[in-house]
């Protein structure tokens, strides 16, 4: 049995429909991210699973139990859903030190006062802010309060924890330090963590599954790795990948029992026709920046292209590449050195393309047994 | 960089000095302190010089310097009758009657911002009610339920329906001083905590209930304390309502000889014991004094109260579910009861011909249309025959709406500064003058500023005999309530929303006007209704500035009631009341103003 | 500062001079003067004055009455602070002596003055001739009982309401707030002696005093030990008393103006006349002329109007020519009521007044 | 001449010290980024360089002009500094429309109402919440709302714009644009910018310089390329970098005229002295991730290290490896395949080391010319 089950969640504002059939499960022990676009529904879900926010259509069962049913307008509320909940505009109380914005949850069960505030301290002092312990939020920098408000919702160690844009307002550094902590409690206490994020790496790091959301629709919900390398959909292999995936109209034509050719920007491709589940004639290629290899010399299968822009951005550079009409984006590690407007040859790694229908939007290659296996090992 | 060598040579402090003086805030603040210590503090200065002053009655040297009458009430031989039984009265009954308030008003404000209950203009409408009402009107009322045969003249209605008569504590004295009481100034707490309510963001609340607090802990501790402000706000006016009342106490309470400060304050005053009096009344102001330092004390340095912030989250509204139902009989009888059943005596009084008594062959239009008829009331016309009664309204109407809206604007100006310079001296100053007038008697006030405005002085030509005058003891008569409602909304801003008008480039005057009034327009509307009743109902403090042809609905409505015409006098309360129901209806539509929602969509 | 007072003092003999408070101008002659002046400032603490504005302005076309329309505190602050500002806004005050604040703090420093025309003296009975002011009617705190229940002979002395039958049966107005109430318990303290033989005339023997000074003051004490319920107006007096149906109604003190609207409202009361040693108190209204008034002939006119002219009979007399009122003079009257002469009242000493009801009231304090 | 000055800048939050000493120059047209952790004093400087926080101690100086001085207690307001600023925490005013809240900053210019409409609505529209100029900021998501706020302050094109945070709470692809945006922004009219980020991709890759805070101080101002490569101080190295950068102890000997040897848990490295401006024995050495290259069989220099785990995070996978008693990162493009628990063999590359002085954490090696030259082509 799933801890959380969500079904066909529809949700209103006034006439905007935000949600449209969400339907999720979630296992106990899950680390579920949501991604997607600003505005896509990820809060609102968020709330309503939080008892927040009610839907108008939609059941939604935890732990067996079932919490809210919007036909029925049947809504628990949210202190018996035993949830935490991390809000994106953090909602610290302001008339309260950090220390008893903390300590709140924790007296509500009656523990004792020395007990409360070893707690306290401890995930303070986690989340590297215990010398802040008797300022008020409006005396914190923007980070420190959103890791008050982390602090807040851990402190309390619940079952489910769902977690808003968490770590948006931290550093680099901290934010490496607070998925560590964030992992460690996941792990430690097998907590179920639902994750907001917009940072591809922090979703790809951190979960176990990751749930796409666009336009108050779920697009497809995977492992990381699989999503990353196989999107179920157009929209989905739009969103994923950084810098952005590249995107070439292709057609496709079948040459023999066993080939079939993909013919694009970047030239003629021969695949199996056991890569695929069915040939369409039109055709969307995608290729990762990363899989596209650059060569200084022409290669067998290469296509010619002209450097448009070379963007390093420390650890990796990002160059452009014109070839033809469509400016292509590769990555490579390090400080690429390509001059503008020379002329390299560029090819794609074949296992880091896919392909989808162009009309319904869908992928049309299969994920190959070997690869599915494989993937498994990283969980 | 020549511009650099311009600002050093000159000193810091003259720096210092311009920044203070360019700041629009110093600037308001150093008007508003000017304003306060020439319309508060120099008044409050005379009442305590003359505390030390010989009375003329006392025998001896009128005038000369003396601490006898200070001797008198605190340590005299009467002290204990005069002075400390009745101040122990006084905060009895303001105590109670801030707590019960507190519990009815801040209740029926939950309801209304807090819930999806579904009446909530008629429970608005309902609170108002009261207030609108003398209150007297509401002891009146109580009598008439609950009286007994200790002063004679015939029982009440709980007599003729239980035939048992009440007990006298519940007929007279402190439990029906503090009901009525309550029912009359539950307002402040209504109105007050509806506002700051409507501006608490949501998640907060929300981040409680998910930690797993209940509702109770969730109001408990968050949100009553988020409202701090507001609150104590209430609980001042409400306070020093009731320490100042003394129609209710009057009427309730001397058939048992149950006497307040203000009653006693009030004794002195009509046997012209000045000086008495005045101990007594600074002895009232101290008790303000005292309250709102209590109130700087609470609201702290350091804490913020700012529930309206830069990012907004949405608005939940708490589900009744099954206590729909019950919850709404119970407020909306409950309430309409109490505001409804004291209109409704006064009603069938201005229809009835003898006073007391309710049947139908009494029934008779005389007290609203009739001629002159010389058998009844001295041959006094009807109330919408009577020629002053236009005049009348017409003054009341240019007196009140002047006044509440000078005053409202005024006390969120004075409040913005209050919140803004919590920590400085003159937001302190200014938090404490402002409030100072509330208890000063409206005789002794209004006999000041006689003085004061008799003839030109200083800057200020002489004010006396003119509708301008009546209008200025009002608006700082007023100024507390203006005060402490703008103070407790200030409070809710957050400092960022006002700082982006500013990078923005907006100066002080747009930011005020365009950000602050805007985020505090209900509490504007408040301050102008508050007001607006009151200064409508005001009589003992313009009474000794009013000219014959500047007559207010008050001034008649004293007339009436002087000559024991008790049915003219409710007809004429029954037209205030009209008016300030519809000057409520047009000002909410043309402010577009609902009370029921918060800030913004 | 000796120099304005100085200067304000000989404006104020000047003023004195033309102002001829003594002549006896007829009205046909101040008539023509107040013509020049236009109107008439007065200050009354009755809302009667509404009718004598109507009846003077019909009488006199060209003079207009502002009347200010205020309590006998409010005249007593409104004219002290504007005289002392040098405003002479009033000129005709007709105002009561209550506490004697108006002899005590006005008349001593010549805020007002006495106007007070032969003709008008004339008949006035004797004990009204040495006034301060022009006193042109009075009423007096008298006792009502309820004559459904009761008859003349239930109280005829004060010393009855302190029987234990009377106990908790008494309603009056509050003595400390009502200043009428505190004046007769006041001048029931200056004429103690009467106190004493009335009591001895009840009771047969001489009065113990229980450690206060007088009988006055003892007299004081027994009423207040028997519990008398104090109420916030004359009305509720009124009401308590005579409401009709009543089993034991109280008896009550108020003022006796309140006869009037007795029948009115259907209640069933009446005060008394016969009560030993007095009937109560009278409580006179005056007429003044304010100090420096600017429409002197006006207010002279307005004077003698409210008086009702040499005969009394005048319009601007009949809206105080009513019942539980009476005229100062001898030959004015209403119907159905006793005519002045026959009334037993202790004269009206407002200096006393001032001077000791502060220590009869910090006595009830004292006694509550 | 620069267009604006800090100088010798210090704030006191009652007793505490926030900013220290800071002294900056920004030339005009400069996208000048503060790079630092959370509560290191970036908001301080910008609301301070606002006009909205008034410094202790310190001179401002915007377009020659001086515009607060500490000493003299000399501030001038805001509105005088021509300069628009995002607040951390948006700053919306809830009582107004998304349209009301933007338009305000130009009704104060008194423009006519077409004009106000025309411009609001083109910002609104480069923001992609055209669609919502009706709503109220409570009706918006988190994203939403932060471009509102970046709408209101671009709208006015400002001569200098100071961003906190702007793109913290929007998704990858949505940053790309508006990064692009602000970049547009940038240089169409030649706006300065000051931006805070703790996205250092968005550094990177955005800025012309960066300033490094670090409690309150400013530890390095530099071309962000030479910042990466060459962190000039020991707390400047462990915060950029993504991963982490690889600290290691090591110890420094001359072994000729022109060589010395560091020594560390990386072995053996022979450099030249011409690196370096002067030899300390006891010295960090760095690393970067991606200078880490991994083989699975020995080479020549390269010590053996024990795979402990492997973070595949999309376009890239970042490789734990223990050598010795430390835990060493490296990463690599693609999906890497190492087993855990595998042996390899790893080794720096020496382009992507540089050496810092134990106790005052300065660094030793020196920027080669070329070096120096080179990043000057990506600026
Ligand atoms: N009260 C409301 N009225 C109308 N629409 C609303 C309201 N609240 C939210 N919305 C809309 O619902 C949609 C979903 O909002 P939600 O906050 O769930 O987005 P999100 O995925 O969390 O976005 P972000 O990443 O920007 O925070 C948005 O388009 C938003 O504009
Ligand atoms: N009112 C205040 N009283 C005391 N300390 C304060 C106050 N405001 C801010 N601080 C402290 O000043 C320091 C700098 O704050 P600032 O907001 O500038 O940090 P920041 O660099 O913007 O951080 P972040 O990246 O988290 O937003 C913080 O440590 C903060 O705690
Ligand atoms: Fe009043
Ligand atoms: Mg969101
Ligand atoms: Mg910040």
């Amino acid at each position: 049995m799933s801890l959380i089950k969500l079904e066909g969640i529809n949700k209103y504002f006034d006439k905007h429909h935000v949600l449209k059939d969400i339907s999720l499960e979630i296992e106990e022990g899950d680390f579920m991210t949501f991604l997607g676009p600003s505005g896509c529904g990820k809060t609102t879900t968020l709330r309503i699973l939080a008892g927040l926010e009610h839907q108008e259509e939609g059941l939604i069962v935890i732990s067996d139990k079932l919490v809210a049913d919007g036909q029925a307008q049947f809504f628990a509320p949210p202190a018996e859903r035993h949830l935490n909940l991390v809000f994106q505009n953090y909602a610290l109380w302001p008339h309260m030190t950090v220390f008893e914005n903390v300590s709140f949850g924790l007296e509500g069960r009656k523990r004792n006062k020395k007990e409360i505030r070893e707690r306290v301290e401890s995930s303070l002092e986690k989340l590297q802010i215990l010398a802040y312990k008797d300022r008020y939020p409006s005396e914190l920098s923007g980070g420190q309060q959103q890791r008050v408000a982390i602090a807040r919702a851990i402190v309390t160690e619940p079952k489910i924890l769902l977690l808003d844009e968490p770590l948006s307002n931290l550093d680099a550094k901290l934010r490496v330090e607070m998925r560590a902590e964030l992992k460690r409690l996941h792990h430690e206490l097998r907590t179920t963590m639902i994750y907001v994020t917009h940072d591809q790496v922090e979703a790809m790091t951190m979960s176990t599954k990751i749930a796409v959301f666009s336009e108050g629709r779920i697009l497809q919900v995977d492992k990381p790795i699989q999503l990353y390398q196989y999107p179920a959909h157009l929209t989905v292999a739009e969103f994923v990948g950084n810098p952005a995936n590249n995107f070439l109209d292709a057609t496709c034509r079948e040459s023999s029992k066993t080939t079939f050719h993909i013919h694009s920007a970047l030239g003629e491709m021969v695949m199996s026709t056991d890569w695929i589940e069915r040939i369409e004639k039109d055709v969307v290629l995608t290729v990762r920046p990363e899989d596209l290899l650059i060569s200084r010399t022409p290669q067998k299968g290469s296509v010619s292209g002209t450097v448009r822009a070379v963007l390093p951005a420390g650890p990796e550079t990002t160059i452009h590449i014109q070839c033809g009409e469509t400016i292509l984006l590769a990555k490579e590690m390090g400080v690429g050195t390509y001059l503008p407007d020379s002329t390299v040859y560029i090819k794609a790694n074949l296992e880091g393309i896919n392909l989808y229908d162009r009309t319904s939007g869908l992928r049309l290659n299969k994920i190959p047994e070997q690869k599915a296996q494989d993937l498994n090992v990283y969980v | 960089m020549r511009s650099i060598s311009r600002y050093h040579s000159r000193s810091r402090v003259v720096n210092k000095l311009i920044r203070i003086l360019t700041n629009p805030i110093h600037l308001i603040s150093a008007l508003a302190l000017l304003f306060l210590t020439y319309m508060v503090a120099f008044p409050i200065g005379q009442i305590l010089i003359e505390s030390f002053q010989e009375d003329a009655r006392s025998g001896g040297a009128a005038g000369s310097f003396t601490v006898a009458n200070w001797m008198n009430v605190f340590a005299g031989s009467i002290s204990e009758p005069l002075f400390y039984k009745p101040l122990l009265h006084s905060l009895s009954i303001g105590l109670s009657v801030s707590v019960l308030s507190f519990l009815l008003g801040g209740g029926l404000a939950w309801l209304v911002m807090r819930t999806d209950f579904r009446y909530k203009k008629s429970v608005t409408m309902l609170a108002l009610l009261p207030y609108m009402l003398p209150s007297w009107v509401m002891a009146f009322a109580w009598m008439s339920v609950f009286k007994n045969d200790r002063i004679g003249g015939g029982q009440g209605l709980f007599y003729s329906v239980f035939q048992v008569s009440p007990p006298d504590w519940l007929a007279y004295g402190f439990v029906p001083i503090v009901l009525t009481m309550t029912l009359n100034y539950f307002t402040f707490f209504f109105l007050l905590l509806s506002v700051a309510l409507g501006a608490v963001n949501a998640s907060l609340e929300e981040s409680a209930r998910i930690l797993g607090a209940s509702s109770a802990r969730t109001i408990r501790k968050i949100t009553l304390p988020l409202i701090i402000p507001a609150i104590s706000s209430a609980f001042i006016l409400t306070f020093s309502k009731a320490l100042g009342s003394f129609s209710v106490p009057a009427f309730l309470g001397l058939p048992t000889k149950y006497y307040t400060i203000a009653t006693m304050l009030h004794s002195s005053i009509q046997n012209r014991m000045i000086s008495e009096a005045y101990v007594l009344c600074i002895v009232l102001l101290m008790v303000c004094a005292l309250l709102i330092f209590f109130n700087q004390k609470a609201i702290g340095k350091r804490r913020s109260f700012a529930t309206i912030t830069g990012k907004d989250s949405r608005k939940h509204l708490y589900p009744l579910k099954k206590w729909h139902r019950p919850i709404t009989w119970s407020v909306l009888g409950g309430m309409g009861a109490v505001s409804a059943v004291p209109l409704i005596i006064l009603t069938l009084q201005s229809f009835m011909m003898t006073n007391s008594q309710f049947s139908l062959d009494q029934f008779t239009l005389h007290f609203w249309l009739g001629d002159s008829n010389p058998a009844i009331a001295s041959g006094e016309v009807g109330v919408l025959k009577n020629d002053a009664l236009f005049s009348a309204i017409g003054n009341s109407l240019k007196i009140a709406f002047t006044a509440a809206s000078i005053a409202a604007i005024m006390g969120l100006v004075f409040g913005y500064i209050v919140s803004k310079r919590r920590n400085r001296l003159d937001g302190r100053a200014i938090e404490q003058l402002s409030y100072l007038p509330y208890l000063i008697p409206g005789i002794a006030f209004s006999a000041i500023y006689l003085s004061m405005f008799a003839t030109p002085s200083w800057f200020m030509p002489s004010l006396y005999g003119t509708i301008t005058l009546i209008i200025l003891i009002c608006v700082v008569n007023e100024l507390p309530i203006a005060t402490r409602s703008g103070a407790s909304t200030m409070h809710q801003i957050g400092g960022e929303l006002e700082e982006a008008a500013y990078v923005q480039g907006a100066n002080w005057g747009r930011r005020f006007t365009r950000i602050m009034l805007p985020l505090s327009k209900k509490t504007l509307f408040t301050i102008f209704l508050l007001l607006f009743i009151s200064v409508i109902k005001e009589l003992d403090l313009i009474i000794l500035l009013i000219t014959p042809e500047n007559g207010t609905l008050p001034t008649l409505m004293f007339k009436y009631a002087e000559s024991g015409f008790q049915q003219y006098a409710n007809a004429l309360m029954l037209i205030i009341v009209g008016i300030i129901l519809i000057t409520y209806f047009i000002a909410s539509k043309l402010g577009k103003i609902d009370f029921t929602k918060g800030i913004g969509g | 500062n000796d120099s304005s007072n100085n200067a304000s003092a000989e404006e104020a003999t000047t003023w004195l001079e033309q102002a001829n408070l003594e002549a006896n101008e007829s009205p046909e002659e101040l008539y023509e003067l107040a013509k020049e002046e236009g109107k008439v400032v007065v200050y009354s603490q009755s809302s009667r004055i509404k009718d004598v504005k109507a009846s003077f302005e019909k009488e006199y076309p060209g003079i207009q009455v502002d009347a200010f329309d205020l309590g006998t505190i409010e005249i007593v602050e409104k004219v002290a602070r504007e005289q002392e500002a040098g405003l002479n806004t009033a000129d005709v005050v007709f105002v009561k002596d209550g506490g004697g604040v108006v002899s005590g703090e006005l008349l001593s420093e010549g805020m007002l003055h006495k106007y007070a025309p032969d003709d008008l003296v004339a008949s006035l009975d004797d004990s009204f001739l040495d006034e301060p002011g022009l006193p042109f009617y009075f009423s007096t705190r008298a006792i009502f009982v309820n004559n459904e229940v009761y008859d003349d002979s239930t109280i005829t002395n004060w010393w009855d309401l302190t029987d234990e039958e009377w106990k908790s049966k008494i309603v009056m107005d509050d003595p400390l707030l009502s200043s009428d109430t505190l004046d007769l318990f006041t001048t029931i303290v200056q004429n103690a002696d009467d106190m004493e033989e009335a009591y001895k005339q009840k009771f047969g023997e001489e009065i113990e005093l229980d450690g206060t000074d007088n009988a006055g003051y003892e007299f004081i004490k027994q009423l207040l030990a028997n519990d008398p319920v104090f109420v916030s107006s004359g009305d509720d007096v009124v009401e308590a008393v005579g409401t009709p149906g009543q089993e034991k109604p109280p008896v009550g003190i108020t003022t006796s103006s309140k006869s009037r609207h007795i029948e009115e409202q259907g209640y069933m009361a009446e005060f008394l006349y016969d009560v030993e040693p007095k009937m109560s108190v009278a409580g006179t209204s005056y007429l003044y002329m304010a100090n420096n008034a600017e429409h002197t002939a006006a207010a002279k006119l307005l004077i003698r109007w409210m008086a009702g002219e040499a005969d009394g009979q005048g319009e601007g007399f009949r809206p105080y020519n009513v019942p539980g009122s009476w005229s100062t003079r001898t030959d004015v009257s209403v119907d159905g009521q006793r005519s002045s002469d026959e009334l037993t009242l202790w004269p009206y000493d407002g200096e006393f007044l001032y001077d000791n009801s502060n220590d009869v009231r910090n006595f009830i304090l004292g006694n509550q």
